[in-house]
């Protein structure tokens, strides 16, 4: 018997796989027998890279793994090295500076995942409204760092520059309001039926599958997984914080839709509260072996000599290998850095949230509809950099 | 002999003009749907080709005209050629029995020495054909636009477009059944098929009034048999790439844009005629309301363009035959009783 | 329970003769194993102390050592949310170890880039093909002989 | 000959001169030789995967041969409906049983489930 | 210049007249390869509106685009579906080269990724920055746009590119 079925693909150009994701898929007539993925894209062999560059010049390199929270990558890389140099402690204002940009980061991914998940269901408006939002996150950026998507500003020991004049304010402003602004999506959106009808029962996972297919981020949320880096295993003082994790119920779309705009008020809340608490002073560890010194001291000798070493040949790890994991917008991000001693890691690896959380497409797919698979590839959140690096 | 010719001459006269109005609504419509978009998204929109943007649908008309013209060497080529062709006609064609104003000329007029009197085959009305079974004739001809999307679909040999293809046909299967029973209780209350008798029985009250949940009904339809959000399955980017016009380039491409718009031009104003009193209105000539009217229901379609997400084609095919068909049906009995106890 | 002796209770579960030393860095154990009974030892961490959760799983390439190839596993256990590192060695040529893709399905996928990146075999995956790059390219490039710039392919297919 | 149609002729013509020219015309001025690589069918950058056929399951046409069935049914209506006046009671209770029948006909076909997709 | 002069003003008048509309409608692929298409993304959206030059129209198939932007890192695997993008789209086009990556590699100088996509596409207007703002990306149409109203089409015939042996797709 010859069976009726297409085989498709979709992608690399795609306008909805969100980058340069391929899937080979075969229908029958619009229903997915099998998926399977076909990632690599846009691989830029940024592991390999990173094993001849000094530790600080591999910041910029990881910035760009998850395009869409360039700060929370360098932060998860800056943590690692930190944990491999033993550096327990940095000035305080450094680290709240750090949460700061990370949950700015972290709202500002789920504004974008917004957007286009909204807009791969067919809703146009979402996206304007989100990235509307977005823009104000990047101009904090601009104004701070000079950059809008990658501020490159964590450096090994703290920050290379303090918030500008104002800063402050204007952030706090903005996470005051951001809750009110997503009443306008949750009008668009959240009790919309057709919103409804296309995300509830879609991609359903239960706990044992998550665990199985090592989801993390929300995605495990979204089953009523209780996991959560920042509360499980706190960095950056993120223990010190009130905040909630949300969990979801069914496992579906929507409850993912659902946790991830929750994490965007709680992000709110903890910017809010690091606001609060932020004194002023150091942004560096002066241990300046591995730590910048301030820019305007960088004249005379005693500052310049470290300063030069540092950039030309960076500096020296203990041996040894450290694994340190963050929680990134879209999952577990964990850099696994092994160290022979040198000026360079002998070997980084980069474990993205997308790749582990992309690979159970190939399952959710299964037996739904072309359309759903638009909609799982939006509920995944996938960021084909970080899938690929 | 004479009186034919005349017939002949004013009728050619009618089609140009409402082909040519036509042909400007879709380009003013066009831009409209870019503006007001941009209005709903919080942005410009063109603004730059001409004052306030309003060339940029000439703009694009005149760059896809002179863009290359691609004819893929595809197994049944004279289709692959032919299709935009279909999409362009059928959906220009159901405007032939819409009467788009009263009377746009005299009863009777004197040439020659001759009178000739214009009532006859209601040539002086704004209509270019008073058909008999005139809703009949729009609900069977605008049936047809299906074909151009599926031969387009089916002959570009290309898989994506295929799916298109045989989602057209699917969706016409769901809306097609609701769509003509919604329709059915206007039919019941004006008692005739005639598209002028219809707009001149609504001269004391719209028929909206008398059947509301035939409108809701028949502008659902109307959503899905134009293909716009939220039923536009057929060519929805973000699953389809572009869908069955993906190997169209140039003026065929531009034939499939053209018959989308001009399709909702259709549709809202067979809406307008049967529901919202047609050309009727105070004060105003009755051409310029109609257009008032049908540029409203226009918009209305760019409003829910910028609000709903997309339904799934399978939604979209069981609410169409489970929830939607027994509404109509049930829309009709009720009508049925009202009609027979007044 | 602190971290030793969380790491000697398990210690004393495991079979004695697989676990060759354990090292501990930074406050994180690493569990050296024998890559024959590394199945053995995951199966048992993952059933009896609840490491359900594979983070991760890549390889080192230490090049002029031998055997070169380490094979790295982070494993979390959400109850105790405790991690903890287990390491084999792959062995032959080309390496092989066993796949523990029947253990865990995301291994799936980590396994291939493996073997993608680092020429790894794993015995038993089911589906063991290149994942990042294309099918007929030359060498594996996170090998430490490997140039970083490549070796000039290009893709012809 | 219904001389109403005349018009409706006229403007077909019309309409399918305008349209044909409309296509003649661009690829005139815009005929330029295909490469080989834009004869290939467009899939997303790739070659495209698999036969070229493509196949429509035999759902389709299942649905397909339900809607000609009601749609034939539905278009009874019509007669109806415009001398439904004139008829009264009668004509009312004799279309409400030729309802009924359309419905429960609806009805089986849903529970038969004939209209599911997954 | 032979037909300009025999043509005279209609010619001339026809190119100028087409050349604007094609100015003012140029239609993009929907094509975003890494890191510079969010910016470009951001260029579409609100704050920026590249709407505004009738940009919006995005189109997923190449036969209806008219501009490439190659927005972010081309590498090896990705090249023959770039390259076969190109080729299948219908003249006119335009390239336009965004950030660095696909300039000249960028950053990544590795063996994934291709050291600049001008080896290998007629490129029209490079737009530096990793990523570019999309400042620096409208900038770069209006460079388009420019480049567009000097374009001699009715006196000059396309070339299309060739491919190099061995990537040939």
């Amino acid at each position: 018997m010859r069976k009726e079925i297409i085989k498709l693909n979709v992608g690399p150009q795609h306008p909805s796989t969100h980058g340069v994701l391929r899937l080979l898929v075969e229908l029958e007539g619009e229903v997915v027998v099998s998926c399977d993925p076909d990632i690599g894209y846009l691989h830029r062999g940024i592991e390999k890279l990173m094993e001849n560059r000094t530790y600080h010049r591999s910041i910029p390199l990881t910035e760009r793994v998850d395009y869409l929270a360039g700060a929370a990558n360098s932060l998860g890389y800056i943590l690692a090295v930190e944990r491999l140099l033993g550096i327990e402690e940095i000035p305080p204002r450094a680290r709240y500076i750090r949460v700061i940009v990370a949950e700015l980061t972290r709202i500002a991914s789920h504004l974008f995942w917004l957007a286009t998940h909204g807009h791969d269901l067919g809703a146009m408006t979402p996206l304007f409204y989100a990235l509307r939002d977005r823009e104000v996150i990047m101009d904090f950026f601009e104004k701070w760092a000079g950059k809008r998507l990658f501020p490159n500003m964590f450096r090994v020991g703290g920050v290379a520059k303090d918030f500008p004049d104002g800063m402050e304010q204007e952030i706090r402003k903005f996470a005051e309001e951001l809750p009110e602004k997503m009443k306008d999506y949750e009008t668009l959106l959240t009790k919309n039926p057709i919103w409804i009808n296309r995300t509830k029962g879609v991609g359903v996972l239960s706990i044992d599958e998550v665990l199985d297919w090592g989801l993390s981020g929300p995605m495990a949320r979204g089953s009523g997984l209780d996991f959560d880096i920042r509360k499980v295993d706190p960095y950056l003082g993120y223990d010190e914080f009130d905040f909630v994790v949300p969990l979801g119920k069914n496992g579906d779309t929507y409850d993912r839709y659902l946790i991830r705009l929750e994490e965007m008020r709680q992000s709110c809340r903890i910017i809010l509260q690091a606001l609060d608490r932020m004194p002023k002073g150091d942004i560096m560890i002066d241990d300046y072996k591995v730590a910048f010194p301030p820019k305007e001291k960088v004249v005379n000798g005693e500052y310049l000599i470290p300063h030069y070493l540092l950039v030309v040949k960076g500096f020296k790890t203990p041996k040894g290998e450290v694994f340190h994991h963050t929680e990134a917008p879209k999952g577990e991000l964990a850099f696994y850095i092994v160290s022979d001693g040198s000026e360079h890691p002998y070997r980084v690896k980069i474990r993205t949230p997308s790749f582990v959380n992309l690979q159970v497409i190939s399952k959710l797919a299964k037996g739904r509809l072309l359309s759903d698979l638009i909609a799982l590839i939006g509920t995944i959140d996938i960021v084909l950099a970080d899938v690929d690096r | 002999m004479s009186d034919t010719l005349i017939f002949v001459i004013i009728s050619l006269i009618k089609s140009v003009v409402v082909v040519a109005l036509l042909l400007l609504g879709v380009a003013i419509g066009v831009y409209l749907e870019r503006r007001i978009l941009g209005f709903i998204h919080l942005r410009y929109g063109p603004n730059r080709c001409g004052p306030f943007g309003i060339l940029q649908t000439i703009a694009d008309g005149i760059k896809l005209f002179f863009k290359q013209d691609i004819t893929l060497p595809v197994t049944e080529r004279t289709l692959y050629v032919v299709a935009p062709i279909i999409a362009g006609v059928t959906a220009l064609f159901p405007f032939v029995a819409i009467p788009f104003a009263d009377k746009v000329l005299p009863d009777a007029i004197n040439l020659f020495g001759r009178t000739i009197d214009l009532t006859q085959y209601s040539m002086n009305r704004g209509v270019i054909a008073d058909l008999p079974g005139g809703i009949l004739f729009i609900l069977a001809v605008s049936s047809l636009s299906v074909y151009g999307v599926l031969l387009a679909g089916w002959t570009s040999d290309n898989k994506y477009s295929f799916l298109g293809g045989v989602r057209v046909t699917s969706q016409m299967l769901s809306y097609e059944l609701f769509l003509g029973v919604s329709i059915m209780g206007v039919l019941m209350v004006t008692g005739s098929i005639r598209m002028t008798e219809i707009v001149e029985a609504q001269k004391h009250m719209w028929n909206i009034v008398y059947q509301p949940v035939g409108f809701i009904l028949y502008m659902i339809a109307g959503f899905a048999e134009a293909c716009r959000t939220p039923f536009d399955l057929i060519e929805c980017e973000n699953e389809l790439g572009s869908g069955f016009n993906t190997e169209y380039s140039s003026m065929k491409f531009a034939l499939f844009y053209l018959a989308e718009y001009i399709h909702i031009i259709t549709i809202s104003a067979i809406a307008v005629t049967l529901f919202l009193g047609g050309w009727q209105g105070p004060w105003l000539p009755s051409g310029l309301w109609f257009i008032i009217k049908v540029a409203c229901l226009f918009v209305f379609f760019i409003w829910v363009r910028g609000t709903y997400p997309r339904v799934r084609f399978d939604q979209l095919m069981s609410l169409g035959w489970k929830y939607l068909f027994p509404i109509a049906m049930a829309n009709l009995i009720v009508t049925g009783v009202c009609v027979l106890i007044s | 329970m602190d971290i030793k002796k969380y790491t000697e209770k398990i210690l004393s579960a495991l079979p004695k003769e697989a676990v060759k030393s354990v090292q501990e860095f930074r406050g994180q154990v690493s569990l050296i194993v024998e890559s024959e009974r590394i199945i053995d030892v995951l199966k048992l961490l993952r059933d009896r102390f609840g490491f359900r959760y594979l983070i991760d799983l890549t390889a080192v390439d230490h090049l002029p050592n031998e055997p070169r190839f380490e094979v790295v596993y982070h494993l979390w256990c959400h109850a105790e949310k405790r991690l903890i590192r287990v390491k084999t060695f792959a062995k032959g040529e080309p390496p092989t170890i066993s796949s523990v893709v029947g253990l865990w399905s995301t291994a799936n996928w980590h396994e291939r880039e493996c073997y993608d990146m680092f020429g790894i075999i794993f015995d038993g995956h089911p589906d063991l093909r290149r994942i990042l790059l294309w099918e007929g390219f030359d060498g594996h490039p996170l090998r430490k002989d490997y140039p970083v710039e490549g070796r000039d392919e290009k893709r012809n297919n | 000959m219904n001389v109403y149609y005349v018009p409706v002729l006229l403007y077909l013509i019309l309409i399918v001169l305008m349209m044909s020219a409309i296509v003649f015309l661009s690829s005139l001025i815009g005929k330029k030789p295909l490469t080989d690589i834009q004869k290939i069918p467009y899939e997303c950058g790739l070659d495209p995967a698999g036969p070229k056929e493509a196949y429509v399951p035999i759902k389709f046409y299942v649905i397909a041969m339900l809607f000609i069935v009601f749609d034939i049914e539905v278009v009874f209506f019509y007669p109806w409906l415009v001398v439904y006046r004139d008829l009264g009671v009668v004509g009312f209770v004799e279309m409400i049983i030729f309802f009924a029948i359309l419905l429960i006909g609806l009805f089986y076909v849903i529970k038969k489930g004939a209209l599911k997709w997954e | 210049m032979g037909i300009e002069q025999s043509g005279g003003i209609l010619v001339t008048t026809l190119e100028k007249v087409v050349n604007w509309a094609r100015k003012y409608s140029v239609w993009p692929l929907t094509f975003g390869l890494a890191c510079c298409a969010i910016e470009m993304i951001c260029t579409a959206a609100a704050r920026f509106d590249i709407a505004r030059f009738g940009m919006e129209a995005y189109r997923p198939s190449p036969r209806q685009a008219d501009m490439m932007i190659v927005a972010g890192t081309v590498t090896k695997k990705m090249l023959p579906a770039v390259l076969r993008l190109y080729e299948q789209m219908v003249d006119p086009k335009w390239v336009m080269v965004m950030g660095s990556c696909a300039t000249s590699g960028g950053v990544f100088r590795s063996y994934a990724v291709v050291q600049g996509i001008d080896k290998y596409l007629p490129v029209d207007v490079y737009v530096p920055g990793c990523p570019p703002t999309p400042d620096a990306l409208l900038y770069g149409v209006t460079k388009i746009h420019e480049k567009i109203m000097q374009d001699k089409w009715l006196t000059k015939k396309y070339e299309h590119i060739k491919f190099p042996e061995k990537v040939k797709s």
